[in-house]
């Protein structure tokens, strides 16, 4: 019977994993090129959650559509920021864009507040469920996880195999050279922060497809937090790091429930989110970078 | 003894504006409040500021300082209560208990945490905070998320009318205290080896490494004291002020966030700066919050860019670099 | 082939150059020469792009370049090779150096120059592999040099590139400045403290001094007058 | 007297071999160079005499002292003093504070006050002609400013022993000599037994050192006083060129 | 005085923005109706009429102190309303002791706010420890097969406050605890719970905390396939955005609620068990509220429990003939009465003991009151279909 659960955990934790793992690679491009720490990332993953929720029930798009419309939208507001605001403060001390881009997160709960009140929101797509014998898993879920491994592989192949890419990848390791090189460097710095913006915002979708409900204004200050951890996780600097420290996230969170019920006079819940916090010290404490960092 | 007492000029204007809250605080009517909140915003930046503005290193689960220094304060009222005769002792030992409770977990934290450098650092603190708040609610320590409400043990300790006038008065007073001794610790370790120390290895640690600086030694010396102090103003403008501890409250990451804002906004790593952003940042929470109930936050957030875009080093920190070498340079720092 | 009329520009408010004009023709290496913070440095920054003109202009092949963006200027077939090593530490030799030709225009010779990088400097292809920030200083002056050949440039402004090189590679990288001229066909300004070599290896010679030019002509001119080599020059 | 002693010294980074087997002697009131190709180990030296690596194989003795794997803040102390190859001062201090700080941390930090390190910075200023840029941040100098300054700050560690990585690449030649000139006479004046120094520039080899030790492909080729070894026929092979010891 | 001043730091922005809102316009709605319908409150043989301060506190601590020392002083009110939640209410509570002036909370559930030996608080909600009560009693009634419950809250202390109530009720009832969990606030997946939880095979579940946990618990539990008699969640099932975003997956899911459109408190009522009745009735409440809102909003208990609080408010300023904050606190001891609310009267501490709570179950897209039987608008719908009947469409009739 626990065994049964802990598989089932396991497994759904794998899935959830993957999601958060999309939803921090935005997070770790944007910090990776611009050494940026966007902490108004959970106001942007909210965004993506209103455009899919406004889109489901105004509009009765399938969220899977929304996904290249939110990503879209995230580009927009990308680069609208980065020309308004954090181009600016590239120079600027490394907390002062720290500051900037919680502003960012604070107007942008404001302005959604406005738009479509505090209530929590929610959508109803239904498409099915698996029965796995070990646990259930909704069809809605299987596609979040299965679009955000797609993103990932695209994500990968675009960094290593086009010639944005590549000019993304030279900026990050030094401006000055990548001028040299003839990159445009303004250009790759907007477009590396509009990126990691579009992803962030197309992940407020995918989550919603996990989640679909509790989608609100201040739904994003946990997702901040979380990716911040995932981020470390898998080495802050590379998104695909991010993708896999999301996988183990997800796994310690969903995994451990089962072996901490088994100890008396505990709540075993508090208690995976208090591991997945030892967990990222000891990673820390053993590889200072992350997992996935290369030295 | 001249040239002493010199470097020491730059705590004027900080006495002067502690002295001048204080006496709005008292004289006008309606004022107190506002002031403790005030003060609390500084006393907040002014503890932050020795670690965050000295080191450059963010910590940002600081918030978990304040948070069991809150529970210092409150576990030894709730748990002392019993013991007779202890009068305003209690305070005391609740003050003491902050301080040790905040300086045991930033040593623990310090010896694992300050291993690392710059972003790993910062989240490996958020690690910090969030992780001690779920093992007080997943191990069910000092009552897990029930908290602990505490007014009636501080009544029946002080008697109502002392245990109410130190909730709305004595206890902003001791976060004045604070504030100022922050800023006083401030000054003190800027002229002396300590800041050097500390504003080279905020620079290069490598370098300073190899100049002789103990890096290790200074950053802890800069955690410890800040932590130490963010653990006073959580027993005092929390514990006192706010008569409970509910864990989600007192380890919210929010408050860290603020603490930089007002850091930030006054210029980090100045001594007049976290004074100045604390006023900034709460003047301007109040009177949105007064004039546009509901909106302040939509007007808040667009000023607070602007501020950072104008002034990227702070209003103290642009201001002490306008008047670098001048007669007026010699107060602000 | 590049003209620089009565330039001026700094950083924030502090002017560097005053005003400086020289003028570079095809197929001849240029030599800058002046003592340290003479500007020498911010006048080829300025020139490149990467510090923003004031004032006065920037002619390249008859085109108004002044105001350019950089990654135009690399188009344009300009290139920098700046001083203090600006490569990517986390990119491997190789990687590195492909970087140079990431522009259409020099993609399409990339394995070309790749080989002819390789020749300038054998060092470099037995390192290919290594992560180019652990390499020694004079490794990574070779990379970015060897970076900036990618771009399939026509003129080259190189700033102190013999700097921290062993005297071995010193000579070594005149020769080679020498051959970028003589067989690739490359125009080149060359800014370098090492005097001697500089005026062996130029064509024509301009002396800086406090953000402005205070004499120019050919080597022999320069070396010829006293005043100069005392006053700047040093030797 | 042996100042400074490594013995049998090696540092590998994963397969490489970047000094090996290194043994050398360096005595009180010596001026050494350390030459050689790009490459071959020469800074790596320095980092592991200043301790910013610890090598695989061998010990490092100062003074006597085992000091092979003491961190790198208590060797400053013993009077090891070192400059960066790419200068790193602390940028947005004061000149004045960045050799402050070298005073109050060094080998005799524990007798200077603050106010007594300032006073240290100010002679070392004006003796190093940087009194104009006194009260700039040190991060707006130019390069050739900034490995002033290094020097500056190393010196008022009031090192027995200044390692200086290159500082003169990119000096303009008569810098060169004065810098050569007034490190003879501060070494003679202070206490400061020795300079070791990593070159290419001849000038100041020629100019300093009493005795080169040439290194290669990380092992010593040669340790002899300096026309000897600059007239070697393997170092001129391997390093000097056809320009010989010009 | 030429009007009675009511402060309130109201909770606008921040994380009890939602509740915030509500109490707002619930408050305004009331006030509304006590200067232009009522007339005025008569003090003194003059119909004096209300006047209502508010600032945004963010659901901030510090706002909340400033704020009320503002109110108090500058704005000088007669009474001041607490803001959201118990954490805020206690943190205003010094302040207002200190000066001696009434403070009354019409958010903050925690029961051991009235055991702190505060004199001038008084409470319109009713404490957490009740929440649940209802909903055992009802189900003890009508299903005497069921005996295992599972309680799975949010980890907070007030939706701990309620567990411990039901819990305790529960065992009154000779109800089995099968399966006793909490989850942290902020969850984003309860899945390893509601797995273990669906292990322990209960007959009906009770739990929530807040409302994104409720809808993620019953949305989950809807994908798990985790089917029970009856599920009863706290503080989300009773409010319209619940349905909106679980729609068919919500039918049959109860909550308890101190309010909800279609009571049946009316004048009559009030007759029946003698008690003076004050206040709009029901519809013209609703309509007031949508007026103050100035958008289409419906008034959830947060709403209507702040309009109830300015009409005990009221009452006790009429009854004691007097704005002074001691006498009037005396009144709202004695008094007792009956609003579109519902019943009103406190203990000697405070606290809320004479107002009953309601169940109510979603039914055909609509909310249905259920229990207690004299307030029913409708039968239960006992036990409530499949998810899988659900999702074909069945939905929860009794
Ligand atoms: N990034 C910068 N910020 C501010 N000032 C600078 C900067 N770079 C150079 N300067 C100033 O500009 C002046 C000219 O410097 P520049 O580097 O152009 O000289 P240079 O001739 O190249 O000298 P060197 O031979 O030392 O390389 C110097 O006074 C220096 O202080
Ligand atoms: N951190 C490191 N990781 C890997 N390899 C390294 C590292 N540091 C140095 N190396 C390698 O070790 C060798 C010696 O480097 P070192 O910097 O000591 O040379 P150097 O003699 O100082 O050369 P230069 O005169 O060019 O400065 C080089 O091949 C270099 O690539
Ligand atoms: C659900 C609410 C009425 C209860 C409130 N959150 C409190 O803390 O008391
Ligand atoms: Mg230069
Ligand atoms: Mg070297």
């Amino acid at each position: 019977m626990v065994f049964e659960q802990l598989a089932g955990n396991l497994f759904q934790g794998l899935v959830l994993g993957a999601v958060y793992g999309m939803a921090t690679m935005g997070l770790s491009l944007i910090f990776g090129v611009l050494k940026v720490v966007n902490v108004g990332h959970g106001a942007f993953v909210m965004v993506g959650a209103f455009i899919a929720f406004w889109l489901f029930s105004a509009l009765g798009i399938n969220p899977v559509l929304a996904i290249p419309v939110a990503f879209a939208i995230g580009l927009g507001l990308g680069l609208l920021f980065y020309y308004t605001v954090i181009q600016r403060l590239i120079k600027a001390p490394e907390l002062a864009t720290l500051l900037a881009t919680f502003s960012i997160g604070v107007l942008l709960q404001e302005v959604i507040k406005l738009m479509f009140g505090s209530e929590f929101r929610g959508y109803n797509w239904a498409v099915g469920k698996i029965d796995l014998g070990i646990t259930v898993l909704p069809v809605t879920k299987l596609l979040a996880c299965l679009g955000s491994v797609a993103i990932a592989v695209l994500l990968y192949l675009w960094f290593n195999r086009t010639r944005a890419g590549s000019a993304m990848r030279s900026v990050v390791e030094d401006s000055e050279g990548a001028r040299v090189c003839g990159v445009n460097v303004g250009a790759a710095y907007a477009w590396s922060f509009a990126l990691g913006i579009g992803l962030t915002v197309a992940s407020g979708v995918l989550l919603t497809m996990f989640i679909p409900v509790g989608i609100n204004p201040y739904m994003g200050g946990g997702y901040t937090l979380k990716a911040f951890v995932i981020a470390v996780l898998g080495g802050l600097s590379s998104p695909y790091g991010a993708f896999f420290g999301g996988l183990v996230f997800g796994l310690i969170e969903n995994g451990s429930y089962t072996l901490f019920a088994l100890l008396p006079g505990v709540e075993p819940f508090a208690l995976t989110r208090f591991l997945s916090f030892v967990i990222l010290l000891i990673i820390l404490l053993i590889r200072p970078t992350g997992l996935l960092a290369r030295k | 003894m001249k040239t002493k007492l010199i470097k020491y000029y730059p705590m004027i204007p900080v006495l002067v504006l502690y002295a001048a809250l204080f006496l709005v605080g008292r004289n006008v009517s309606g004022m107190w409040q506002l002031v403790a909140m005030l003060l609390f915003y500084c006393a907040l930046g002014q503890a932050f500021n020795i670690f965050l503005g000295m080191t450059g290193y963010v910590d940002f689960g600081y918030v978990a300082f304040m948070g069991v220094g809150t529970y210092g304060m409150a576990l030894a009222i709730s748990r002392l209560a019993h013991i007779e005769n202890l009068g305003v002792g209690i305070i005391v030992i609740g003050f003491a208990m902050a301080m040790l409770m905040s300086t045991l977990l930033s040593v623990a934290v310090g010896a694992v945490a300050l291993r690392l450098r710059g972003a790993y650092f910062a989240i490996a603190t958020i690690g910090v905070n969030e992780g001690f708040r779920f093992l007080i609610e997943g191990a069910r320590i000092w009552n897990g998320s029930e908290g602990i409400i505490f007014m009636a043990q501080l009544n029946q300790i002080l008697g109502r009318e002392a245990a109410s006038a130190l909730a709305t008065f004595w206890a902003d007073v001791i976060v004045l205290v604070i504030a100022v001794l922050a800023a006083m610790v401030t000054l003190i370790y800027m002229r002396s080896k300590i800041g050097y120390a500390l504003t080279a290895l905020r620079e290069d640690e490598d370098a300073a490494k190899v100049m002789g600086i103990n890096v290790t030694k200074f950053k802890i010396i800069a955690f410890i004291t800040s932590s130490c102090f963010a653990g006073l103003v959580g027993a005092s403008s929390w514990a006192l002020k706010t008569p409970y501890v509910f864990p989600p409250e007192v380890f919210e990451i929010h408050y860290t966030i603020e603490a930089i804002i007002i850091v930030l906004l006054g210029g980090a790593g100045t001594l007049l700066g976290p004074l100045v952003g604390g006023l900034i940042y709460g003047m301007s929470k109040y009177y949105l919050s007064i004039f546009i109930p509901g909106f302040q936050l939509l007007i808040f957030a667009p000023i607070i860019i602007v501020i950072i875009v104008v002034f990227p080093e702070g209003v103290i920190g642009m201001l002490k670099a306008k008047t670098r070498n001048t007669a007026v340079g010699r107060y602000i720092i | 082939m590049l003209q620089v009329n009565d330039i001026e520009s700094g950083y924030g408010p502090m002017q560097v150059l005053w005003k400086p004009s020289l003028e570079v023709k095809a197929g001849t290496i240029t030599s800058l020469l002046g003592p340290n913070g003479a500007g020498k440095s911010t006048l080829l920054g300025t020139i490149f792009g990467s510090v923003s003109p004031w004032n006065g202009s920037v002619i390249y092949e008859e085109k108004d370049i002044t105001r350019e963006p950089t990654h135009k200027k690399v188009g344009f077939g300009l290139a920098l090779v700046p001083e203090g090593k600006h490569l990517f530490p986390n990119m491997t030799v190789e990687e590195n150096l492909y970087m140079g030709a990431y522009l259409k225009r020099a993609e399409a010779h990339r394995e070309d120059s790749l080989a002819k990088v390789y020749e300038l400097f054998p060092r470099l292809s037995e390192r290919r592999a290594q992560m180019a920030g652990s390499l020694s200083g004079g490794e990574q002056q070779m990379v970015t040099i060897g970076r900036s050949l990618m771009t399939k440039p026509k003129l080259i402004m190189l700033d102190e590139p013999s700097q921290g090189l062993a005297p071995l590679l010193v000579e070594l990288m005149f020769e080679t400045i020498r051959k970028m001229k003589d067989d690739i066909g490359l125009t080149i300004l060359l800014v370098e403290q090492n005097a001697d070599a500089s005026l062996k290896a130029a064509d024509y010679v301009y002396v800086m001094h406090e953000g402005t030019i205070k004499a120019h002509g050919t080597p022999e001119t320069v070396k010829a007058s006293d005043e100069i080599r005392e006053a700047y020059l040093g030797l | 007297m042996t100042l400074l002693q490594l013995d049998n010294v090696t540092k590998r980074f994963g397969g490489l071999v970047a000094v090996d087997g290194v043994s050398l002697e360096i005595d009180t009131g010596q001026f050494v160079g350390i030459v050689g190709p790009n490459g071959s180990g020469k800074t790596t030296l320095f980092n592991l005499i200043s301790g910013v690596f610890f090598p695989e194989e061998g010990h490092i003795l100062f003074e006597d002292t085992d000091i092979t794997r003491m961190p790198p803040f208590k060797r400053a102390p013993l009077g090891i003093g070192r400059t960066f190859q790419i200068p790193r001062p602390f940028s947005s201090e004061t000149v004045r504070e960045n050799i402050a700080v070298g005073a109050m941390f060094g080998r005799m930090g524990k007798e200077l006050s603050v106010d007594a390190s300032m006073e240290v910075a100010d002679q070392l200023i004006e003796r190093l002609d940087l009194t104009a840029h006194r009260d700039k941040a040190a991060g707006t100098l130019t390069p050739i400013e900034k490995k002033m300054l290094e020097i500056g700050r190393a010196l008022a560690m009031k090192p027995k022993i200044l390692l200086m990585d290159e500082a003169m690449a990119g000096m303009h030649p008569s810098d060169i000599d004065q810098m050569v000139a007034f490190l003879k006479q501060i070494a003679g004046e202070e206490n400061i037994a020795l300079v070791a120094m990593v070159e290419h520039i001849m000038r100041a080899v020629l100019g300093m050192a009493e005795k080169v030790i040439v290194l290669h492909q990380g092992a010593k080729l040669v340790d002899a006083p300096t026309q000897e070894a600059l007239n070697d026929p393997r170092v001129v092979e391997v390093y000097l060129g056809g320009a010989g010891g010009k | 005085a030429d009007s009675i001043d009511i402060g309130h730091p109201a909770c606008l922005s921040g994380k009890y923005a939602k509740a915030g809102e509500q109490a707002v316009a619930g408050i305004k709605a009331c006030v509304d109706w006590v200067n232009n319908t009522y007339g005025g409150v008569s003090l003194k043989g003059k119909k004096i009429p209300l006047k209502y301060t508010y600032y945004d506190c963010e659901s901030n601590k510090e706002s909340v102190t400033s704020l009320i020392g503002r109110l108090a002083t500058v704005d000088k009110v007669d009474v001041v309303f607490a803001p959201y939640s118990s954490g805020l209410t206690l943190r205003g509570a010094p302040v207002t002791e200190a000066r001696g002036m009434l403070y009354m909370d019409h958010g903050g559930a925690n029961n051991k706010i009235f055991q702190q030996g505060f004199r001038y608080i008084v409470q319109t909600i009713g404490p957490a420890s009740s929440y649940h009560r209802g909903t055992l009693d009802m189900i003890h009634k009508i299903d005497p097969k069921a005996k295992k419950v599972a309680l799975a809250y949010e980890d907070s202390e007030f939706a701990k406050m309620v567990m411990e109530g039901a819990e305790a009720h529960a065992k009154e009832l000779g109800f089995q605890i099968v399966f006793k969990r909490t989850y942290p606030k902020g969850v984003t997946d309860l899945t390893p719970l509601l797995s273990a939880m669906k292990a322990t095979q209960p007959d009906f579940v009770l739990g929530g905390g807040h409302f994104e946990d409720g809808q993620l618990f019953n949305r989950q539990m809807a994908d798990l396939g985790i089917d029970t008699n009856a599920l009863s969640l706290i503080a989300a099932a009773t409010l319209p955005a619940f349905y909106e975003a679980l729609e068919s997956m919500a039918e049959g899911v109860m909550g308890p609620s101190h309010w909800e459109y279609g009571v049946k408190y009316a004048e009559s009522e009030a007759k029946k068990v003698g008690l003076p009745w004050i206040g709009p009735g029901q519809d013209e409440f609703v309509a007031l509220f949508k007026k103050a809102a100035g958008k289409e909003m419906v008034p959830d208990y947060h709403a209507a429990e702040a309009g109830a609080q300015v009409l005990a408010y009221v009452l006790a300023v009429e009854k004691a003939d007097s704005v002074d904050s001691a006498t009037v606190r005396k009144a709202l001891g004695d008094l007792e009465f009956m609003s579109f609310y519902g019943g009103w009267d406190v203990d000697e501490n405070g606290m809320q003991v004479g107002h009953t709570m309601v169940d109510v179950q979603w039914q055909k897209a609509e909310r249905i009151i259920v229990w207690p039987e004299e307030a029913q608008t409708g039968k239960v719908c006992y036990p409530m279909p499949t998810f899988d009947e659900k999702a074909k469409g069945k939905v929860a009739l009794p």
